[in-house]
């Protein structure tokens, strides 16, 4: 990836609040990233750590009420999508930007073929008549594997599994030849072998298209293995971010450095016990005046019960954002 | 995505209480719904009304006072009186006892019949075929002859062994019960079949808590809130159904005033006393509308997710 | 490891098949075979591990081995007592030795129990404690569990996923079981927290002795928290061993594909990993592949695989498969025919070291 | 599917048949006598031959097997030989109503239009008035709109037809004078004006039931609405880029409706029934009216006639719902 | 002027009940009858002073002129000369001896028989002159083809609808051929009927509308909105509305309330006899068991004293009802003038008489005897005048000291005839009940016969028998004997009127009210002159629009 290139995508300073009953949650406090083309950015973080939510901000996806992006500036080329509106921003959905969620088994309307369901975003956004469409579904459908692809067009979802499914969603996505793809948790609901056909198929098809790919996960492993750069998030914020081996060679912040002992390897022998970090996530209630990770840190001193740490450059593209120095083992 | 609600450390500094009565955290709940809160003292105030009402406005709902029939609202007869001068005020009172005994025990009846026939089907497997063809059978019996026939052929039976009143009382509630559980059981059996695959209730059985208490103590419980809507429309339909029953005759016998009855018997005087009309409506109205509210509210207030909020 | 352990749970071709009926009559047509002939020892405190993909039969398994199923075929035993074919009231007397951990915390706890309420029901069930005592039995099983005790009026959806699937262990401990079956006990954890979990269970064995039957498709965590382990696809254990031989020398092509599917949390190990990429989904259990189970998507199939389903046998001391390509009779015909399959069997038999 | 479909007709049939044993049994044991409508100046002798002349004389379940013989093979075979002018009527004793003295299956081919008409209508336009609500009360749910369409929907179900009835009759014909306050079943609708007279007198009764059915409906739209409101497909539909109009009424509205389609084919067998009232108050003499008539007359024949005829609409119609939901929802259709 | 025939144009009638068919034979309703009035029609009826007219006879046959015969036992009656159905075949004295065949048909189930009961035999003489022989000497000849219930039907039409097959006859129970003003030219039973002008009725010009709607269902109130009201409707039959409702809608003004008297008459009746549930059910309510309370006049006069039968009228029926103290309430020639004195509430005659007869007042203003509570159940049909009536009752005689319990019974149950029901006002297993009824024509005879000795219900019977309230006086059996075979017209009235009175002085049942019929015509109606001894519509053919 040329560090030069222009990004695709820039995003700066987002900051989403919820509005429920109880107060606000401010599940997304002042996320600031950039998508170079061609790129694969993994994201990784707990449950809750508002992975999704900043990936549904971008492009306005969230249902407001409750939700309202608050501050930022997200620019797609040269638009800032938070300022375009609700028409613009739909015409980039599924066209600029493809999305694949979660779970291929709800994601899926029940009652509409696969085909009409492929075939609606290529209808609106680039204007096909019915028979261009199918053609290009079909080719999708081969594209993401999938055989006897005309045939299955007029299936149901039910009648595929959930792999399949998953390639459908990822057809969908790819429909209208996006510059961006953001994958939420694409391969968590799947099995590790269906797992790694996924993956396989992102990697081949990312060689052959070329896009921008936003991938997010909880499993480091998945990261690991076909992102360019990773970005940990923790309680709303940006925890680190890096390229990939550098941020799994040192990871620079107190949670990352936990998270990557807490999981097992399969490869590499088994260890006594496992480490754990202790307490739970934090509320994202009050607005942040001091560090989300302070209450499990073990480095924690006064200053991080203060100062929300800001976002320092520690290498070459690697930030981490800590008032603790792991290499002095000191705060900064 | 599991809902995540953390809890913090300044949450942890509560007294070590012993268990509380659950009641207690829903009524809390319950407190915290205006429309429920509003339903609720509507609706006692309807049953303040009926039932302590009498107390207050000592008036004979079946004196005849010729001299004043037919009269408007007046300090005398507050909402009027009726073409024999018996006292409209008084007559909502009695009426309203019956309409909302009926609309409570017929809902009641209705609502156990159903609950406890869903429950069954929905939790022996065995059961469940005979059941819901029974289910099946008694949706298709059309219900305004059933009716009937089960008015003519047990009102006398009925009236013997327990009076004229409590037994066209009887009749009158079994004969809706008897015509409307059959939704109640449709949607119980429904929601059991799904929460008998939930795996608290495996967990349940895994420690060994024999079925008889799985059902009340697990699966009851979690089908309330269809239970509570079924039961808020019950209400409503009981009544409407007792009036609908006045209307063809087959109802309470025309010497006890129910607020359909009345109604019924409002509507030749409509354009001359529109009161006539006027009160029964608004107070059915008010009745089904509070009990609906209440139900809302209590739906609400038995789900501990939402208790959270 | 010492040979002659006690086995506490003894199941032998352990069958569970669900009845699919369907035509004019709601006949029985069919039937999905969850779990088809399945046979293991448990011995007393070890861990057995069980991985597989999902929907081949892991958690029926674990269900059907404390008979929170009527099996349809098959011995059970649990510390010498034949509980396969014992009546529903009978059971509840042999509950209390076993219990159950299940994978959602969330649905595995009556939204409507107050955490107290929640762990002490096996108490009301078995017990006859008096109400203070039980209230002190709860305490104690919250602290065993490490759950604050101020808790134990709040209900289910205040917890975390962590904290909930402590309750459901406190409950599984309330009656000092011996045996607890846990089915993917963290599937539906953070992975922060899938750790502190693991260690609790791990604490509890060391504590009272506990023998457990984890279920897990984390092929990671079983390797850290079983003694043992046994692979399952599409209703049958195709292979069971030791977790260090078993990890570093599979015997079945599909432990092979799986364990080579799991991705690394490092890139430098990730890079070099050669992946199995298996073509296909799983078949359906009602309508399981003639042959072996595994042959629309073993990438050493041969023809024998498709007309014959292999048997499930003792490949080396301790370390069982069911593969025609360790079946002794093909096995010359196969290495002769110079299959994909041999070399690392080789290799194994050599590295091996001998129980 | 199609077994599925034969399934629930196999069992349909017995049902119907015990349906048809129980309310033929229990009207038997029903202590009504035709000719207690009789006027006084008849002579007992006269009324006890016109009960023999009746038939009354036979053992129950004779009458029963003669009568359901006549109700499967005969009355059917008329009522085609009727519509079609074919020469297929089956030769026999037809049920003949003890009150009118004539076959019971012409009475209900004759009351059929005019309940269609009212009740049909009254129930289509229910639905018409429902679905838009129900799909903007979910959509927009805790707004005005939701609150004050609750609150109507409400109080239209809890007050009686026959109240709503009366106040409409009051307001648009004694007062305003648009519409006619009786119905008149010999009206034919031949030209654009008589076209207009038949949409003046069905306008009340249609709209006493269409709000009457409206209010519930709506309530079961928006239920079902918001259950699907919050789907993923829902999120995914909307990051396709599909306009908010698509999302609502082609993606969830599709969904929406599959349980709605069957709650409303369940209903529509007893909107005939509940019909009755509103039937009475307009002078709508539908099926429902012939009921209750013969009801209140002891005309036992007609009784059992209708009440079979509502058991099967009832049976069909629940047939119909079920293969309904099975062809809305292809996860069960393929089953 | 003038008018022509049609001339008027189309005319709507609204009947709340509707007309189930036009065989009025078959049927028995008084709305059956009415609507087959407009098609067929009888030999002579009444007119509305209840004098008999000839109608498709020439004229009365009477002892005078010959066609009664001396000895009472024989009528000839000579039809109209160039008489034609309406399909224009000829009338002939065959088809009024098939109606005598038809209708005493044994298997036929007709429900005018009774009209023809005590005939010998009816011959056709001739083309037109028809010979009646009686078994017995009938001092009231005029009951077999006169009035609206003794029709003539036509013979060509009903031949093979005798008997069992009378209702398999569809086609010609509903269209039925007619001598009178119209034909039908659609027929729904149980909801509305067509007529078109007869093109062969034998007076040229008439009937003056050419059509009629006769439109059925509904409610009272709702026909009686659409004369008054609205307009929709011409005439309206049997409007049971309350007096204020009915005066409120008349503001209206589009239509007139039309009230005639004639013999029905709204009463309560006494069992004479025990219907106590205790005893075995063929002794309840049998001539062996005496009432314990009723069997004392004094009893029975108090009842009647407590009662205010001015207020009740006012209340129930207003214009439409007049208080009543007479068995025998039409026609006017044969009312009683003795016992007036009803008309007055006497609570202390009443209390007086109870007191008299021993019956004491307990602690809770009840009255008591030998330990028995003066306590009498009190039943009537449903229907929510009888219903006010019943509470009023019930509270003027709490006034007394006598509780009654009341009970209403669907009104197809208790005017059956059914002998296994408990609940029919025949079997009157009750103390008090109350109901209307009336006579057929104007010649109370058969109404006064019906409270002989040994007419009584009862269990050997069947049940049947109309001496509902179990009377039984030896004076007056005998005098009805007397009435019974009396000829002279002034005779008969005095002999109606002392029975009336015997009866009513032994105050064997309580007169409350005399109810009119009641209907309503739009104000753009002439000719209508309702008529309470014959059919409303005995002269439909000379309705006509009055045109502005
Ligand atoms: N509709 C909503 N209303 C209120 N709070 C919400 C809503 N959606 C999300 N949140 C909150 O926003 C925060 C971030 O949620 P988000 O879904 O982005 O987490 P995530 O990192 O994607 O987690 P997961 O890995 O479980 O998907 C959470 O605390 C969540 O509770
Ligand atoms: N009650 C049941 N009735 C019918 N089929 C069932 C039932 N329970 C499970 N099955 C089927 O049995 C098979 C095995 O299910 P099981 O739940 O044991 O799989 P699993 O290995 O635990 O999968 P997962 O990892 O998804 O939990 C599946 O195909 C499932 O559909
Ligand atoms: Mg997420
Ligand atoms: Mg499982």
């Amino acid at each position: 990836m040329p560090d030069g290139a222009l990004p695709v995508l820039d995003v700066k300073n987002l900051k989403t609040v919820f509005h429920t009953r109880s107060g606000d949650i401010h599940a997304v406090n002042s996320v600031s990233f950039d998508l170079r083309p061609g790129e694969l950015l993994g994201v990784v973080g707990e449950s809750g750590s508002g992975k999704s939510v900043t990936m549904m901000s971008l492009i306005g996806l969230l249902p407001s009420p409750p939700a309202e992006v608050r501050e930022g500036q997200v620019m797609l080329g040269d638009q800032d999508l938070l300022k375009i509106g609700e028409e613009r921003l739909r015409a980039i959905r599924g066209r600029d930007v493809g999305f694949v969620f979660q779970d291929p088994m709800t994601s899926l309307n029940p009652v509409f073929t696969v085909g009409f369901q492929i075939m609606e975003p290529l209808r609106r956004h680039m204007g096909m008549d019915k028979k261009r469409a199918r053609k290009r579904a079909v080719e999708l459908l081969e594209l993401v594997g999938i055989p006897d692809a005309e045939r299955r067009l007029k299936d149901f979802p039910h009648q595929f599994s959930g792999g399949m499914r998953q390639r459908v969603m990822i057809a969908i996505a790819l429909a209208c030849d996006p510059k961006v793809l953001i994958a939420d948790e694409p391969t968590t609901a799947l099995d590790v072998t269906i797992q790694a056909q996924i993956i396989e198929l992102v990697k081949d098809l990312r060689e052959k298209l070329g896009m921008a790919i936003i991938w997010i996960t909880h499993d480091l492993g998945v990261i690991a293995g076909i992102a360019d750069r990773v970005m940990v998030m923790y309680g709303g914020q940006v925890a680190e971010h890096g390229p990939v081996r550098e941020v799994f060679a040192n990871p620079a912040h107190p949670y990352t450095r936990a998270l990557l002992k807490t999981v097992p390897k399969l490869r590499e022998p088994r260890a006594e016990k496992l480490r754990v970090i202790e307490g739970q996530p934090p509320m994202l209630g009050a607005h942040p005046a001091a560090c989300p990770f302070r209450a499990r840190c073990a480095h924690a001193f006064d200053r991080c019960a203060r100062e929300n740490p800001a976002r320092r450059l520690i290498g070459k593209g690697h930030d981490v954002a800590c008032h603790w120095d792991h290499r002095t083992g000191e705060p900064t | 995505m599991t809902d995540t609600t953390p809890v913090t450390a300044a949450e942890d500094v509560h007294d070590l209480r012993p268990p509380r009565n659950q009641w207690w955290d829903v009524w809390d709940q319950f407190k915290s719904h205006k429309g429920a809160m509003a339903g609720m003292f509507v609706f006692i105030s309807i049953l303040l009304f009926v039932f302590a009402g009498p107390w207050v406005w000592q008036v004979d709902p079946g004196l005849i006072d010729i001299r004043s029939r037919n009269q408007g609202s007046s300090w005398a007869h507050p909402m009027g009186t009726d073409q024999l001068g018996r006292d409209l005020l008084a007559r909502m009172m009695y009426g309203g006892r019956i309409s909302v005994a009926v609309g409570l025990t017929a809902m009641l009846l209705g609502l156990v019949l159903g609950t406890l026939i869903g429950v069954l089907a929905g939790y022996f497997k065995l059961m469940d075929g005979p059941l819901m063809r029974v289910t099946d059978l008694f949706l298709a019996l059309p219900l305004l002859p059933l009716l009937l026939i089960l008015v003519t052929l047990f009102r006398d039976p009925l009236e013997g062994a327990f009076g004229q009143a409590a037994g066209v009382f009887a009749l009158i509630v079994v004969a809706i019960a008897v015509t409307s559980w059959m939704q109640t059981a449709r949607i119980v059996r429904g929601d059991v079949l799904a929460l008998k695959e939930r795996e608290f209730v495996l967990a349940a059985r895994s420690i060994g808590t024999p079925a008889r208490r799985i059902s009340t103590r697990h699966i009851l419980p979690n089908v309330m809130s269809p239970i509570m809507v079924s039961a808020t429309l019950g209400i409503a339909s009981a009544i409407i159904t007792e009036s609908a029953l006045s209307f063809l005759g087959l109802g309470f016998p025309p010497d006890f005033p129910t607020w359909g009855r009345i109604l019924y018997d409002g509507r030749d005087w409509i354009e001359q006393y529109p009161a006539r009309v006027v009160w029964p409506g608004v107070l059915i109205s008010l009745t089904v509308l509070s009990v609906n509210y209440i139900g809302d509210g209590l739906r609400d207030a038995l789900d501990p997710r939402i208790r959270g909020r | 490891m010492t040979s002659p352990r006690k086995a506490l749970v003894e199941v032998r071709d352990l069958k569970m098949h669900f009845p699919i009926s369907g035509g004019l009559l709601r006949r029985q047509v069919g039937a999905v075979k969850a779990v088809d002939g399945v046979s293991f020892d448990i011995f007393e405190g070890e861990t057995l591990g069980i991985v597989g993909e999902s929907g081949c039969g892991k958690s029926t398994c674990g269900r059907a081995v404390l008979r929170l199923y009527d099996i349809t075929e098959g011995s059970i035993k649990i510390d010498g007592t034949e509980i396969g074919t014992m009546g529903q009231g009978q059971l509840r007397r042999m509950r209390p030795k076993m219990q159950m951990v299940f994978q959602d915390p969330q649905a595995c706890l009556n939204p409507r129990m107050t955490v107290a309420g929640i762990i002490a029901e096996p108490l009301d069930e078995h017990g006859k404690l008096s109400g203070k005592a039980k209230l002190d039995r709860v305490y104690e099983l919250m602290d065993a569990v490490g759950l604050n005790r101020n808790f134990a009026n709040r209900y289910p959806h205040a917890f975390s996923g962590g904290q909930r699937q402590r309750i459901g262990i406190a409950r599984a401990l309330a009656l000092n079981p011996r045996f607890i079956v846990c089915d993917e006990p963290i599937a539906a954890l953070d992975v922060s927290i899938q750790a502190q979990v693991v260690n609790l269970l791990e604490k509890l064995q060391d504590e009272f002795g506990l023998t457990y039957m984890f279920i897990s498709h984390d092929l990671s965590m079983v390797k850290h928290i079983a003694d043992r382990v046994a692979v399952m696809y599409l209703g049958k254990v195709v292979e069971l061993a030791e977790r260090d031989e078993l990890y570093e020398r599979p015997l079945h092509p599909y432990t092979e594909a799986l364990m080579s599917a799991v991705p690394e949390p490092d890139p430098a190990i990730e890079a070099k990993v050669e992946r199995i990429i298996l073509r296909g989904d799983v078949p359906s259990p009602s309508n399981p592949p003639k042959g072996c189970n595994f042959s629309t998507r073993c990438p050493k199939v041969m023809d024998i695989c498709r007309k014959l389903d292999p048997e499930y046998r003792e490949a080396r001391p301790g370390h069982f498969v069911a593969c025609h390509l360790h079946d002794a009779g093909i096995m010359d015909n196969q290495t002769n025919a110079g299959s994909a399959g041999a070399p690392p069997r080789n290799e194994h038999k050599q590295q091996g070291e001998d129980a | 599917m199609f077994t599925y479909t034969l399934r629930r007709l196999a069992f349909a049939v017995p049902t119907v048949l015990v349906i048809s044993l129980i309310v033929f049994l229990m009207l038997d044991m029903a202590p009504g006598d035709p000719t207690g409508s009789l006027p006084l100046t008849i002579p007992l002798e006269v009324r006890e031959q016109i009960r023999a002349a009746l038939g009354l004389g036979d053992p129950v379940l004779v009458r029963y097997f003669k009568w359901l013989h006549m109700m499967v093979i005969i009355e059917p075979s008329h009522m085609l030989a009727n519509a079609t002018g074919w020469n297929v009527a089956v030769e026999g004793p037809r049920i003949l109503s003890w009150q009118t003295r004539s076959p019971v299956g012409d009475i209900i081919v004759q009351r059929i239009p005019q309940t269609l008409w009212v009740v049909g209508l009254g129930y289509l336009f229910g639905i018409l008035i429902a679905v838009p609500i129900g799909v903007i009360s979910a959509y927009k749910q805790y707004s005005w709109f939701d609150q004050t369409g609750t609150f109507v929907s409400m109080v239209g179900f809890s007050v009686p037809t026959f109240f709503t009835g009366v106040v409409f009759i009051l307001i648009f014909s004694v007062w305003l004078g648009w519409f006619p306050s009786m119905y008149d079943t010999t009206h034919r609708v031949r030209d654009w004006d008589s076209f207009l007279f038949q949409v003046r007198q069905i306008a009340m009764p249609v709209a006493v039931l269409a709000l009457f059915n409206a209010s519930q409906i709506s309530r079961f739209m928006r239920a079902s609405m918001l259950d699907n409101l919050n789907q993923d497909y829902v999120r995914t539909a909307r990051a396709k880029g599909m306009a908010e109009k698509t999302v609502l009424l082609v993606h969830v509205l599709r969904n929406s409706m599959i349980p709605v389609v069957t709650v409303i084919a369940i209903g529509i067998p007893t909107v005939f029934t509940g019909a009755i009232i509103t039937e009475q108050i307009f002078r709508v003499n539908g099926l429902g009216d012939a009921l209750i008539r013969a009801i209140y007359v002891s005309d036992w024949p007609m009784v059992q006639t209708i009440t079979f005829i509502f058991a099967i609409l009832i049976v069909l119609f629940n047939l119909i719902a079920d293969v309904l939901y099975g062809i809305l929802d292809p996860r069960i259709r393929y089953d | 002027e003038e008018r022509e025939r049609g001339s008027s144009g189309h005319l709507n009638v609204i009947y709340w009940q509707a007309v189930s068919t036009m065989n009025s034979y078959l049927s028995g309703g008084t709305k059956e009858m009415n609507a087959a009035s407009v098609v067929w029609e009888p030999l002579a009826r009444f007119d509305n002073e209840g004098e008999l007219v000839a109608w498709l006879a020439e004229e009365i046959p009477t002892l005078d002129n010959g066609g009664v015969s001396e000895d009472l036992k024989t009528i000839t009656w000579v039809l109209k000369e160039g008489l034609l159905w309406s399909d224009g075949t000829d009338v002939t004295a065959e088809d009024v001896v098939f109606t005598y065949e038809y209708c005493t048909h044994p298997e036929g189930g007709c429900s005018y028989r009774d009209r023809y009961a005590g005939i010998e035999s009816v011959e056709a003489v001739d083309d037109r002159t028809i010979l009646i022989t009686f078994e017995d000497a009938t001092p009231n000849p005029y009951i077999p083809f006169v009035g609206a219930g003794s029709p003539i039907i036509q013979r060509a039409q009903f031949q093979d609808c005798m008997g069992a097959r009378a209702p398999e006859c569809t086609d010609e129970n509903f269209a039925p051929i007619g001598t009178g003003p119209y034909v039908v030219t659609d027929f729904r039973p149980n909801d509305v009927i067509q007529f078109e002008a007869n093109e062969n009725y034998r007076v040229a010009n008439q009937p003056y509308f050419q059509t009629i709607t006769w439109a059925g269902g509904g409610d009272a109130t709702g026909a009686a909105r659409a004369v008054f009201q609205t307009g929709e409707m011409d005439y309206a039959w049997n409007l049971q509305l309350a007096p204020e409702v009915i005066e409120q809608m008349e503001g209206g003004g589009m239509g007139t309330l039309l009230v005639d008297f004639g013999p029905l008459m709204e009463r309560i009746e006494l069992n004479f006899t025990d219907p106590s549930p205790d005893l075995p059910a063929d002794e309840r309510a049998t001539m062996q068991h005496p009432h314990p309370i009723l069997s004392d006049i004094r009893v029975r006069e108090a009842l009647s004293r407590a009662i205010d039968r001015e207020l009740l009228t006012e209340i129930g029926y207003g214009p439409t009802g007049r208080p009543a103290c007479n068995f025998i309430v039409a026609p006017p020639a044969m009312v009683s003038p003795n016992n007036d004195d009803c008309l007055v509430q006497d609570m202390d005659r009443a209390n007086a008489l109870l007191d008299e007869a021993g019956w004491e007042r307990g602690s809770d203003g009840i009255r008591v005897k030998d330990g028995e509570r003066l306590e009498l159940l009190f039943q009537t049909s449903t229907n929510a005048v009888r219903q006010d009536f019943q509470a009023l009752i019930q509270q003027w005689w709490r006034e007394i000291g006598v509780e009654a319990r009341l009970r209403n019974i669907d009104a197809g149950v208790f005017f059956g005839s059914d002998p296994g029901s408990p609940d029919t006002y025949i079997k009157f297993w009750a103390d008090v009940q109350m109901y209307a009824s009336l006579f057929e024509g104007t010649d109370p005879t058969p109404h006064l016969e019906q409270r002989r000795c040994g007419r009584e219900p009862r269990p050997e019977t069947q049940w049947q028998g109309q001496n509902i309230n179990r009377y039984c006086n030896p004076e007056y059996d005998a005098l009805w004997a007397e009435l019974n075979r009396e000829p002279d017209p002034e005779r008969r009235q005095e002999l109606v009127i002392a029975l009336n009175d015997m009866f009513i002085q032994d105050y064997a049942h309580i007169p409350l009210v005399a109810r009119g019929r009641v209907s309503a015509a739009a104000n753009t109606v002439g000719g209508i002159i309702l008529n309470v001894w014959d059919s409303e519509h005995w002269n439909q053919a000379e309705w006509y629009r009055i045109e502005d």
